[in-house]
Formats: structure tokens, sequence, C-alpha cells
């Protein structure tokens, strides 16, 4: 196909990160095989400043689709939409005007609903290996950052609405590659009592799964299908279909259908988000369990619930 | 337990910091300030991680992990003792280039960026007998003790004797001290820094290895974390004593490990994480203070 | 170090001595990427020549460089004048970083209605917050003689860990997908120099501050005596110059220059402050500074290298297979030769000999 | 003298333990030694007198490998040998105690004792246990057998000076050395200390030990050598057993003949007394004991306008530390210093020369002049901040040009050109140059340091004519420097300095060189 080629504007922490990065350049690299363009990511250390050159670098250099995974690029795709009107540009976590421009938005934090509503009723199942009798689970994210938070306020949401008093610990590692530190910080969440820990942290993530096995408590995966990991030890994961977005764009852009203009909502409804299959968990938990979660989705989808959304609401009361 | 566990949690988080702590601070009493210790934890886990999967050997892992930490050390410390390089920039610009040529190879030997995953990766053996685990407050500490975690702490109570008792020992403090009477004693002070150098990266590297092979048994290019600084900070502030600086170096462990519970307490991550360099620099002031003041009153 | 408290010695030999200075560590670094090129099958000279072209080969591109070389114009003064006075402040990453904060913060919380006058404020709040940030090191090395070298090491860590909280904090943006403060009135964005490329007024600033710094260095007697401090604290102190006055003054310089690059970059480039505000900037002006020989048309010159080493390295990625690791692997070589000796022993041997 | 013939000794002893044999040794246009040759008998005591610069180290230097001379030759037992390097003078038993310490301030004695040549329990390379047990014993029974008290496990730093000695000299004899260099080794001592030190220095002779040694002090050298040398400008003056001669004698070859006594000093004699106002008064002065300093003890003096006082001594007497304490470089102890009426005593150097003093360091290499730094910087610096060189805090470029070649053509400074670096003049030259600076701030005081130390005829000559004009224009001069012809030729009255105070005075008319140099080198004898 002679169609312009695509670049993908890797956003801060780099190809490598384990999550965010990763998911979205897999997703990159398979579009590409199935269309057969000619893409390549690119990455800089200095990613925030220099956003705009690229883009229009990339622009200039004549190609036809610029993806950024950076949420700071925001503004400037605004203005280098309008200066490359032949160009197609998609942004992320976030809305942009422009006929030329696909935002896309996920539902991180109506997946990670279901998964703290999911986690809130497992926990004080005491007839579930692993699993003791107090309300407490927990959540360990990367930075404190509102694209982390997003995931852990919908957690904290989906929890409460099964259990008004549980209690969800929340700490930060404070890195996306550091494993050890994840693995001591999960550790120190289980023996706090805690038997379920949601990990929205990337490559620190992996020490804390390996935590919940050494543990024989839980953990919660994200990103990806993390079930695989420590099988039995993964709850369940908060699937996020970055790749599957990313994807999904490049083959319509091949096939001359890009969506500029729209807002592309990879929520619950779409299967943007959804909670894994879960292989190895699914047979030792309660099916009611498994229902309610099922029914609080359809409530989402239908609107019956609003999960808050730090990325477009700020924080709300009840976190901070 | 809650006690037993932030023992635990302490003791395995000051295992890399201690490691290259011990490393760096020998490096320091020959006369050159390491602040590349990062790179060479990075490399040391890098090649733990490689060799452990290739083997399937944790020991050979880990001594190539030291054996590739020295060989960086030396080559840097070539840079410093005979092209007269600044050490602090030169170690600065050390930290750049090994990341970027393990970035490097992980782009073009694994086909991968960030993290590198490889099947069949030994972890560092636990070795004590099950019923350890028994011991109230300690068991479990010493239940999931590794060759690496003793080993660092054999080299803290060994370290002073050997520093002070051996030739080497005696060299590399004399070159430290005053490298125009080690010269006019008949001592290579360059070849003395070089060891000094080569041995700082032999610990970081193996302060590397552990992070990789402790537990999680895979590389990624944010594993160290930094913690060649926070090594760094710790023998300044343990003043290159072995047994002092482990002693801030289990501090440090300690805040990693209760880091959890401070951020409880509502007290900001970012800000939980400046304590060890903010407590150096007191530690700092104070020493100047001192000296200060004993100029100020010599008789 | 060697830049000599020298009030116009510039016979040839000079230039030619400060030419191979700046040369040879980028000969070394191309050598050591062309090695690397070489054993993954790529061709050296066209991936040089690809980046040359990346760097300069166009008006866009050579302002997108002068725009990557911004923040080290002034990372790179900021640290010349510390070197040039013997006093070894790695500093100035957490200056820049904390000077950028101030500047945003007072882009975006004073009322837009101040209009233009926003920038001078910003800049000059980001100044002096970050001349303070300098003062202490300083204030401690020429009273305690506490070691600058770890005390300011020690601070940009502290200065991470404080921007990182406030920029989280109490002046994250209200709705935002990352750790990024609100953008700063459109009045206190610095304006752009050649539409559409971002290289904006700050480049100017830069120029005007390495300019500054050339003059202040050659033709004050404030500069001139941090030079003959930097070369014989003895000798300068018998002649009446006041060391600790005079570590105190670069530091607080440092501090200075730091703060406006900071500002420059949060107000012209970024127009907010973000996480990643600076990939290490400061620590790249150490090898200007040092490329540079603390000379001002050094750091001008080398600057730009290193500027067209960030611009063209990643625009490299869009037109062939070169990993970013490539340009980690010849900015960390230039940093380590940068400081090594042996091109100007030998050439000095040479001179010697003649 | 005649190494042939020594060599032919038939009873088969040798009778040259170490030799030196027409040595010449230059640093560009300094001659440093001119011929000189010198011989030690095995289990000789030989002393090697003479004043700064004279050419005493670079001897030493050459007789233990460290440089190697331009010419001439070196015997050892007889033979003669290459000395290529210190290494190799420690093969063949030469050890060399410097003029600075050679101790590592961090370590313990014994630690120091072993530096370099380990006793090992077992030999494993550089990872042997030192065998610490060894390594005491055989310090011990070195201190015992030079009957000197020392605790091995003190740290240098915390060790007294004369300790540190010893300490030095039985790691040399531990080290199988036979020959002992000892160059200046009394400079830093008080004078109990130095009885020790000669004590086991003369122990160590009767064990067969030969040693030479450097002292300016010719009390010291009556009461321990056995043959003095005496070299002046780098050539061998005088030689005798010390019982054939007399300090008189020796202090004469030292401080030269009357013949070479610049014209200037005719006059000296009929110099009148001063009486212009006290422009500087030192009462009282005395020094904290800092790490190998003299300390003052309650040193007083005045000087008055167009004065020029000389204060003659050996060194390392406190002149450096009372110049130090005039300037504000140093801290003082106690007494009062008053400069034009007013107490300077805690102001600083910037103060000082702001109310009009000049300084010229006798360290011109690196306290003088900035040696890197171009001639214009160097012959600026002070001046940076006033009129017309600076104006409005910029300089005027060609103020400054025009102020520099002014200043250095003033006085005759022979330079490649203003941006030359100053450490490419020769010796003469660069002295100029650090009078063309301190001249032109026309101050009304000039604390004068060793003003012609390296310097050739013709510089002396110049830069006593400055100071003569200096002193005829009104100014007041503090002539430190130990060529006792200087200060005979340029000073209006004579203060002499030994061991921290001022010992004696006298008038410039009634100078009699014999009588000053006893002063100076006899300590006490200016009494009676
Ligand atoms: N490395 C050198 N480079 C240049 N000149 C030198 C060097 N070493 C010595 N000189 C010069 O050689 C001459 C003799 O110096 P030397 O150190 O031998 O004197 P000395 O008799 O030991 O004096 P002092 O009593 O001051 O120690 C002096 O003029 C000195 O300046
Ligand atoms: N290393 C040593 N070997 C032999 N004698 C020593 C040594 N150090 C000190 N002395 C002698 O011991 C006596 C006391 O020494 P010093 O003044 O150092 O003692 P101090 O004041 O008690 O020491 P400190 O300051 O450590 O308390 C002096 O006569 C000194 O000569
Ligand atoms: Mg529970
Ligand atoms: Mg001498």
């Amino acid at each position: 196909a002679d169609v312009a080629p695509a670049a993908l504007i890797i956003a801060q922490g780099g190809l490598g990160d384990g999550s965010w990065n990763d998911t979205a350049n897999a997703g990159f690299q398979a579009g590409l095989k199935n269309t057969g363009i000619e893409g390549r990511p690119i990455e800089s250390k200095d990613v925030a400043a220099q956003g705009e050159e690229i883009m229009r670098r990339a622009a200039d250099g004549g190609f036809g689709l610029v993806i950024s995974l950076e949420w700071i690029h925001g503004e400037p795709m605004e203005k280098l939409a309008v200066d490359y009107p032949d160009a197609n540009w998609v942004i992320m976590n976030q809305t942009r005007k422009g006929d030329n421009v696909a935002s896309v938005v996920f539902g991180e934090h109506e997946g990670s609903y279901l998964a703290g509503a999911l986690a809130a009723q497992v926990t004080t199942d005491e007839s579930i290996k692993g699993i003791n009798g107090k309300p407490v689970i927990g959540v360990i994210g990367g930075v404190k950052a509102p694209g982390i938070d997003k995931f852990i306020v919908g957690y904290i949401q989906g929890a409460k609405a099964i259990n008004p008093d549980i209690e969800v610990k929340v700490a930060y590692s404070d890195s996306f590659g550091d494993p050890a530190k994840g693995q001591q910080m999960a550790k120190a969440m289980f023996d706090e009592g805690a038997d379920i820990v949601y990990q929205v942290a990337g490559g620190t993530g992996i020490g804390i799964i390996e935590a919940a096995k050494a543990a024989g408590a839980y953990a919660i995966g994200v990103d990806t299908d993390q079930d695989g990991m420590a099988p039995g030890n993964v709850l369940t994961s908060m699937i996020k279909r970055v790749d599957v977005a990313v994807e999904d764009i490049i083959n319509n852009y091949a096939d001359g259908k890009f969506p500029g203009g729209e807002v592309m909502d990879f929520g619950l409804a779409q299967n943007g988000v959804a909670l894994s299959d879960m292989k190895h968990t699914k047979d030792m938990i309660p099916a009611a369990y498994l229902e309610k979660v099922d029914a609080l989705k359809a409530d989402i989808v239908d609107g019956k619930i609003e999960v808050w959304d730090v990325s477009t609401q700020g924080y709300p009361d009840f976190f901070q | 337990m809650i006690v037993d566990q932030v023992i635990a949690a302490s003791l395995t988080l000051t295992t890399p910091i201690l490691l290259a702590a011990m490393g760096g601070l020998v490096n320091r009493q020959g006369g050159i300030v390491n602040i590349a210790l990062d790179a060479k934890m990075l490399a040391g886990a890098f090649v733990a991680v490689i060799v452990s999967s290739m083997t399937g050997g944790w020991f050979v892992a880990v001594l190539s992990a030291a054996v590739a930490g020295a060989l960086v050390g030396y080559l840097f410390s070539l840079v410093i003792t005979r092209a007269n390089a600044n050490m602090i920039v030169a170690g600065l610009g050390l930290n750049v280039l090994v990341a970027g040529f393990i970035g490097f190879i992980l782009n073009w030997v694994y086909d991968s960026s960030g993290t590198l995953r490889l099947p069949d990766v030994q972890l560092l053996p636990k070795f004590m007998p099950d019923f350890v685990s028994g011991i109230p407050v300690v068991g479990l500490a010493l239940s999931e003790l590794e060759p690496l975690t003793v080993f660092a702490w054999i080299t803290v109570f060994t370290l002073p004797f050997l520093l002070a008792n051996t030739r080497i020992g005696l060299w590399v403090r004399a070159t430290g001290n005053a490298p125009q009477v080690a010269r006019a004693m008949g001592i290579s002070g360059r070849n003395v820094q070089d060891f000094s150098t080569a041995f700082a990266g032999f610990f970081s590297g193996l302060g590397g290895a552990h992070l990789a092979l402790a537990s999680i048994g895979l590389f990624n290019e944010g594993l160290t974390a930094g913690r060649g600084f926070i090594a760094l900070a710790a023998f300044y502030f343990g003043r290159d004593r072995p047994v002092t600086t482990a002693l801030v170096c289990l501090l440090f462990g300690f805040l990693d490990a209760t880091q959890i519970r401070m951020q409880t307490a509502g007290l900001p991550p970012k800000l939980i994480g400046t304590i060890p360099y903010l407590m150096v620099l007191v530690a700092l002031c104070i020493a100047g203070w001192r000296n200060h003041r004993r100029k100020a009153v010599a008789p | 170090m060697a830049e000599a408290a020298s009030i116009g010695r510039s016979p040839l030999m000079d230039w030619f001595d400060k030419g191979i200075g700046l040369a040879f560590p980028f000969i070394v670094a191309l050598v050591v990427a062309a090695v690397v090129l070489l054993a993954i099958g790529e061709n050296p000279l066209d991936v040089f020549a690809l980046m040359f072209a990346e760097s300069f080969g166009t008006q866009r591109r050579i302002a997108a460089t002068l725009s990557a070389a911004t923040p080290l114009l002034f990372t790179g003064v900021a640290t010349a004048i510390c070197f040039r006075s013997g006093v070894f402040n790695v500093g100035v990453e957490g200056a820049l970083v904390i000077g950028g904060l101030c500047a945003a913060f007072i882009g975006f919380t004073l009322p837009a209605a101040l209009g233009l006058t926003l920038i001078p404020l910003a800049f000059g709040f980001a100044a002096l917050v970050s001349a303070i940030w300098l003062l202490v090191p300083g204030f401690l090395l020429a009273r305690y003689e506490v070691d600058e070298v770890v005390s300011t090491l020690m601070l940009n860590f502290v200065a991470f860990g404080i921007t990182g909280y406030l920029v989280n904090g109490p002046l994250l943006s209200e709705i935002s997908g990352n750790n990024v403060t609100p953008l700063v009135h459109e009045a206190a964005q610095l304006p752009r120099l050649m539409p559409p490329s971002t290289l904006h007024t700050g480049f100017l600033i830069g120029v005007l501050v390495v300019i500054l710094y050339g003059v202040w260095a050659r033709r004050t007697p404030s500069g001139f005596e941090a030079a003959l401090v930097g070369q014989n604290k003895r000798f300068s102190s018998a002649v009446g110059i006041s060391i600790p006055a005079t570590i105190i003054l670069v530091m607080v310089l440092s501090g200075v220059i730091s703060g406006l690059g900071g500002a420059s970059h949060a107000l012209g480039q970024l127009h907010r402050f973000a996480d990643g505000f600076s990939p290490g900037y400061g620590f790249t002006g150490m090898a200007v500074a040092l490329l540079g020989r603390n000379n001002a048309i050094g750091i001008f010159l080398g600057a730009v290298l290193f500027g067209a080493l960030a611009s063209a390295g990643t625009t490299v990625q869009l037109f062939s297979d070169i990993p970013l690791d490539i340009v980690n692997i010849i900015e960390g070589t230039v940093m380590i030769f940068a400081v090594v000796e042996l091109g100007r022993i030998s050439l000095k041997r040479w001179r010697a000999r003649r | 003298m005649n190494v042939r013939n020594a060599a032919r000794d038939e009873t088969g002893q040798v009778s040259v333990r170490l030799g030196a044999d027409r040595l010449c040794k230059s640093y560009g246009s300094i001659e440093a030694n001119r011929d000189i040759s010198i011989t030690v008998a095995p289990g000789e005591i030989h002393a090697i007198v003479g004043e700064n610069g004279a050419g005493k180290s670079t001897l030493m230097r050459m007789l233990q490998g460290i440089e190697q001379p331009d010419s001439g030759r070196i015997i050892v037992d007889d033979q003669v040998v290459d000395l290529t390097g210190p290494q190799r003078a420690f093969t063949l038993g030469i050890g060399m105690v410097h003029q600075e310490f050679m101790l590592a301030p961090d370590l313990t004695l014994l630690e120091n004792l072993v530096l370099g040549d380990e006793p090992v329990i077992r030999a494993l390379g550089p990872a042997s246990t030192i065998d610490w047990r060894s390594a005491l014993e055989s310090g011990e029974r070195l201190a015992r057998e030079t009957a000197a008290h020392v605790d091995w496990s003190r740290t240098a730093r915390n060790t007294p000076v004369h300790i540190q000695q010893f300490v030095e000299i039985i790691r040399l004899l531990r080290r199988g050395t036979r020959i002992l260099i000892l160059d200046e080794p009394t400079a830093v001592l008080a004078p109990q200390q130095v009885d020790d030190l000669f004590a086991l220095l003369k122990k160590l002779r009767d064990g067969g030990t030969t040693i030479l040694f450097i002292s300016h002090k010719l009390r010291e050298v009556m009461a321990l050598a056995d043959q003095v040398t005496v070299i002046r400008r780098g050539e061998v003056q005088y030689t005798s057993p010390v019982a054939e001669t007399d300090p008189d004698t020796i202090a004469g070859h030292m401080v030269g003949g009357q013949g070479v006594l610049p014209e200037s000093a005719a006059d000296a004699k009929s110099r009148q007394a001063v009486v212009g106002d006290v422009v500087l008064e030192v009462s009282g002065l005395t020094t904290p004991i800092v790490e190998k300093s003299h300390p003052l003890h309650g040193v007083g003096f005045e000087l008055r306008k167009g004065e020029i006082i000389g204060l003659a001594g050996v060194s390392g007497n406190g002149q450096n530390e009372l110049v130090e304490c005039l300037v504000g470089l140093r801290p003082v102890g106690g007494g009062v210093v008053s400069f034009a009426g007013q107490d300077i005593t805690h102001m600083s150097n910037q103060q000082r020369r702001a109310r009009g003093m000049g300084y010229i360091s006798a360290d011109r290499r690196h306290e003088g002049l900035a040696l890197e730094a171009s001639v214009e910087a160097n012959v600026i610096a002070g001046s940076q901040r006033k009129p017309p060189i600076s104006n409005g805090g910029f300089f005027n470029r060609r103020a400054m040009r025009r102020a520099a070649e002014e200043r250095l053509s003033f006085i005759g400074v022979r330079h490649g050109g203003l941006d030359n670096a100053a450490g490419d003049l020769s010796g003469g030259n660069q002295q100029r140059l650090v009078f063309a600076r301190e001249i032109a701030s026309r101050p009304s005081l000039l604390i004068v340091s060793q003003p012609t130390r390296g310097v050739d005829l013709v510089g002396i000559a110049a830069i006593h004519g400055i100071l003569s004009d200096f002193r005829r224009n009104g100014g007041s001069v503090l002539l430190i420097s130990e060529e006792l012809d200087e200060i005979l030729a340029l000073s209006d009255r004579i203060l002499v300095m030994a061991d921290g105070a001022i010992v004696g005075e006298t008038s410039a008319s009634d100078a009699d060189i014999g009588h000053i140099g006893r002063m100076m080198v006899i300590q006490g004898a200016g009494d009676g």
C-alpha cells in the first residue's frame, strides 16, 4: 500500500516501561505488520520539550499518521493539526479539537472500578485460600500522578460500592522500574492485613506480583493480561487495550478511514478496558461475585453508575 | 508480625546499597570519589541476568556481574588516573554511557527495550533451614537470607580488618591520605587507585546482581533507581568507615522499607525520597562546622 | 579549567588549542559510535551524514537545533562561571529545575491582567530563588569548607524531590493526565522567533547571557578576580582578593543564571512546569562548559553541538533504525573525554618542544 | 677529593662512602650547582651549610637519584654509580629525610613505618596480611637502639614533630639505609628536641651510619658534625673538619666575602638614624602553633617613615609567619599591629592594602605571581578596581594596557608581550614584575621578603635601586632577607630574628657582618 508512513512518539519513561509505552508499541508494530505500512517509534530523552519539533519533523518528512503517547503533546498537536491538514494526528487520554485529530480516551477508571468491586467481595471470604476476613485491600501506583490516580480512584470507588467500610491502602513506589521496591511495598501491605493488591506501577509491578506469590496472597495485574505471571496469585488483570486502540487506528488509517475529529472511547462499553478471563482463578471464586461484577459492568455501560475520572474531573473528595 | 516484616524488608533493601557503598568507600579511601557506582550496578545486574539464564547457575552469574562491574570500574579508573580526567564529570558521563550501551545491546541483541526477561534465570538461593522462620522477630529475616546479603555483612565486618591489616589495604589508605608519601615509599599510587576503583566496580556489580537475582530474576533499565547515589550518600555520611556506613545503609534500607508506612502517615513519597540526601547535607554541615571550630580554637 | 586569567591572551595558537579541545572529545565519540554502528551493520558515514542533515540541513532543522541548545546556553554558563573560579558546582541541574517551577508558578498564579510584566516578574522570581538555592552550598564552602561537589549533588536530589512533590500536589493542574502545572498565561509565554519552530526568545536571552558572561569574564574586575582565584588562591588573597566573597559571588551568579534558564524553558518551551522538565540540562551543561574551556564562544559552540545531538538524535529515528541509545553513547563519551587531558597535554608538549 | 686515588686505597677499606665529583645542575638560566665535589667518609657526619637557594637541596636530590645531574659523577663505596632513581638509591643504602614531612598524617606511626616494605605473615602478594607484631618489634628494636621513645599506635597527625622526624629516620634504617641524608632536619624542632635528634644521629654514626645533613645553624654544625662544607651560589666555598674551624670562619664563608657587596652598600655607613613618624608599630605579636610553622613569641618593633629596617635571620625562625601576620594572611594570636596610627591587627589583607601596604612575597612562584596568568594580569592584579583601569565596573582595555606597559617599563621588566604567561619570564624579571605591581599602587609601606632570591647580579642592583628610591621618596620598608649583604646594603636599622623573637638590633652605621652573622646563627651570641 502506498500509504504514508506512521510515527509513534513514545511518552516519558520510554520503551521498556512494561506498560503504557510498551503496550502501545506492541499494537503499533502489529498494525504496521497487518497493513504493510512503514512506521517507526520515536524516543527522546527530552520528550516534553522536543515533542513539537519531532511531530513537525514527522509531518514535514512525509509521515501521514502521527500518534503521540505523551500527554503533554496535546496542546502543540492541536496547532500542528491546523498547519498540516493532510497529516493525521492521534492523542491519548484527552480530547483535542481538529478534523484530522483523533482523541483516544480509555476507561481505566471503569475497569479499575470492577477490579475494586471484585477485590472487595473476595477480601472478606475466608473460604478462599489466602484470604483473611478483614476488609482490607491495597493498591500501589508507580508515581503519584493524575494518570495513575485515575486507576486508583476508580478502584477505591468500586471497592466502596461493595463495602463502604472497606479500607483501601494506597501507596506509590515512586518509580516504574524498581521491582525490588515494589516487592517490599507489597509485602508490607500483605503484612498489614491486605490480601489483594492492585498494581499500577509498570515494571515495579513485577515485584508486586512476586510478592503476592511469595505471600500466598493476590495481586491484580494491569494493562495486559498478567494472570499468567504467577498463576493462581494474580486474582485478575485490568486489561487496557492500548495495543488494540493503536492497532485499530493504524488499520483504519490504512483503509482510508481515519477517525479524524472523533473521540475514540475505549471504555467498558467498547471493551477498551476489561477484566481478564481469570483462567487460573475463576474456579476458586464464588460465581456470585463474578455475577455482581458483571452487573456492575452493565450498570456502568448503561450509564447507571458514573465512575469518577480524575483526568477530566480532578480529584474527588473521597481521595485527598 | 509487622516488626519482623520490617526487619526482613530493611535487610533485603539494604543489601544492594550496602555492597555498592562498601566498594565506594574503599574507592574514596583511595582518593577517588566515585559517582558512577550506579552505572556499575546496572552493568552488574544486566550481566547477572544474562549469565544466570545462560548457565542456570546463580554463582557464576553473580561472579560475572562482579567481574563486569570491576572491568567497567577499571577502565573508568584509567581515564582518571592516566588521562587526568575530572572524576566527577567522567563519572556522570559514565552513567550516561553505560545506560546507552546497555539499552543498545538490549535493542540489538535481545530485540527488546527497557526490560530483559530471559528464561531459566536462577535466583539467589535461600539456604537457611526451615526452622529459623519460627524464631521470633528475626526469624523471617533469617529465613530470607541469601548468599549475597550474608556476603555483604561479612564484608562489613571483615573490611575494617582487611583495610587495616593487608598490604593492599594499607596502600589504599596511604594513597588516599598522602599520595606523595605513598609514592616516596615506592608505591604506585595510580595502580592502587585503579585497584580501588575496580574493587568498587566489583562490589557495585554484586549489588546489581542482588537487585536482579534476589527475587525478580529480570533486568530493567530503572532497576538501580539511583541506588548508586544513595550508596555515595551512605559512605559520606558514614565517613568512609565500613561499620558506620553499613549502619547508615541499614537506615536507608529501613527508610525504604517503611516508606509505605510513612506514606500512610501522610508524607508524600517524593519528599520521603529526599531524606537520605538531606541527612548527608546535614552531616556535611555539622562536620564542616566542627572542623571550623576546631581550627578556630587551635592552641 | 585552564582558561588563563587571560585578559586577552589570544594569539593564533590559543585558538588552535581551543579548537582541538572542542573537537577532540567529539572525534573520540564519533569513533566509538562508528564502531558500534559498524557492529550492527550500519554504515557510520551514512548515519553521520543523516545526523548532520537532521541538525543543520535546513533552516527549520537549524532552528530546532538552536531550540534544543537554548537551555544548555544557560547551564553551560552557570557551570563555567563556577568552574572558572575553581568551584566545582554540580548543582546547576537542581537550581534550573527550581527556577523553572518558580517561573511557571508566577506565570499562572499572578493575574493575567499583568500582561507582559509577568515575564520579568517570573524571570526575577526564578533567578532569586535559584540564587538562594545555590547560595547555601556557596556559603557552606566559603565559610566552613564544606565540599561543594557533594553538597550540590545532594541538593539536586532534594530539588527533584521538592519540585516533584509540588507539581503533583499543591501546584498540580486541576485536570490533567500527567504531573503538570497549569499553563502559564498567554502573556507570560515567550514569543517564538521563527514560527513555526519552537525556537523562542529564550534563545536570545541565552545568547545574551553568554555574551554578558564573556564580557564579565574578560572585561570586568570581578570576572578577573574570579579567574585569578580559580588559578591561584594564594596569589589571589595575597593581592587582596577575598576568596570567600568570590566563591559566594560565583555561586550566586550561577544560581541566577540557572534560574533564568529554568524560567526560559518554562515560559518559552513548555509554558508550564511538568514532570520531565529537564532531562539533565544541568549535567550536559557541565560537559558544555568543559568542552568550551569556560570560554564564551566555546560554550556557545558546545551548546549548539549538544543541541544538535539532542534534536538530530531523535528525528533520525524517523528515517533510520538508529536507536536513541547511540545518542547516549555519543553523549557519554563526549562527557568523559571532555575532561580528559590527553589532547591538551600532548599539544602542550608538542609546543614545548618547538 | 681525587676519586681514583681513593679507590686504590690499599687497606681494602672503603674510603669514600658517598661522593660527588664535579656535579653540575641547571634549571633554565639558574645554575643551581656548579662543579660541586664533596667526599663523605664512612661513619662521618658531614654538614652542608649555605644560604637559601645556595643549591643544597639540589645537590641532595641528585645524591638521592630524584634529579639527574647535567654533568659529573656520583660515587658510592668508591664506585661510580648511576643513580637512575630513588629506588636505585634505596638499594645502594641511600635514604633521605626530606625538608617536608613524609608521613601520611592519618596513618599510625607503625603503618607509616612499614609502608611500602611490609613484613607479612604469609606471602600472598598485595593481599598478604601484614605481620604487625614483627613490625612493631622491629620498630621498637630500632627505637631502642636509637634511644627514641615512640608510641607507635598514634597517628602521625597527633605526633609531635620531632617524633615524626625520628620515625622517618627509623623507617630508613629499617630499610637498610647506611647513608642518611637529612635536609634541614632541625628547622621545625624546639631546642630540646634538637638535642634528642642529635643524640640519635651520633648514636647512628657510632653504629657506622654515614650522615649528610643540611643546616643553617652553626651551633648545630659545631655540636654535631665531623666535617663541614659551605655551599654558596651553587659552588663549594669551603670545606674543613669541624675540629679545625670555628663558627666565625664558617659564617664568613656562608654570607660571602666583602668584595661582592653591591655599590650602594658603600654609603651604608654614612646613613643617619631616621626620625620620621612611626608608620608601622608592632608590639607583643604572638601566633598560635600551626603545623609546620614557627610560632612568634612577642615580636615588637617600630618602623618610621622613610626608613628601611632589615630583618636578618636564618630561615625558619618565624620570619615568614611574621610577614604573613603583618600583611593579614595569617591570624594573629596576640599583640597589636598598627599602621599609620590605626590598629590593623585584625584587618583583612584587602583593608591593609587599601591603607597603603604593599607586599613582596618570598614565594614568588606561588604567592607573588600567578604563573599561568598573563604578564598583564599579574601586573594589574590588585588594581583591577581602580580607575582608570576600570571605570564604572568595566575595564578600560586601553587604559589597562597603558597602565601595564607603564608599570612594567618603569622598572624595566623585560617580557615577550603582555599576553605571555608570567611563568615564561626569567626569574629576575618575574621578581621585577612583582615589584612593578606593588610599587604601582604607591604604597607608604612595603613588606619585602627575600626580594632577590634567584635574581642575577644586574637584577639585584636594579631591585636594590628600586628599594632605595622608594625610601628616598618617603616610603618605609621592612626587608626580610637571608642575604646579609643585601640587608647591610639597604637598611637603616637591622633587627635580628631567631626562634620567633627579635634577638638583637643594630644601626646601619655600627653594622658588622660578623656580629650579625653570629647573632643569626649562634643563638644568644648577640647578648654576649
Ligand atoms: N625544580 C626547579 N626548577 C627551577 N629552579 C629550581 C628548581 N629547584 C631549585 N631551583 C633553583 O635552584 C637554586 C638552588 O635551589 P635549592 O633548593 O638547591 O637551594 P637550597 O640551598 O636548598 O635552599 P633552601 O635553604 O632555601 O632550601 C635556587 O635558585 C632555586 O630557585
Ligand atoms: N608517638 C609518640 N611516641 C613517643 N612519644 C610521644 C608520641 N607522641 C607523643 N609523645 C610524647 O608524649 C608526651 C605528650 O604528648 P602529647 O602532647 O601529644 O600528649 P597529649 O597532649 O596528652 O596528647 P593528646 O593531644 O592526644 O591528648 C610528649 O612528651 C611527647 O613528646
Ligand atoms: Mg481480607
Ligand atoms: Mg633546600
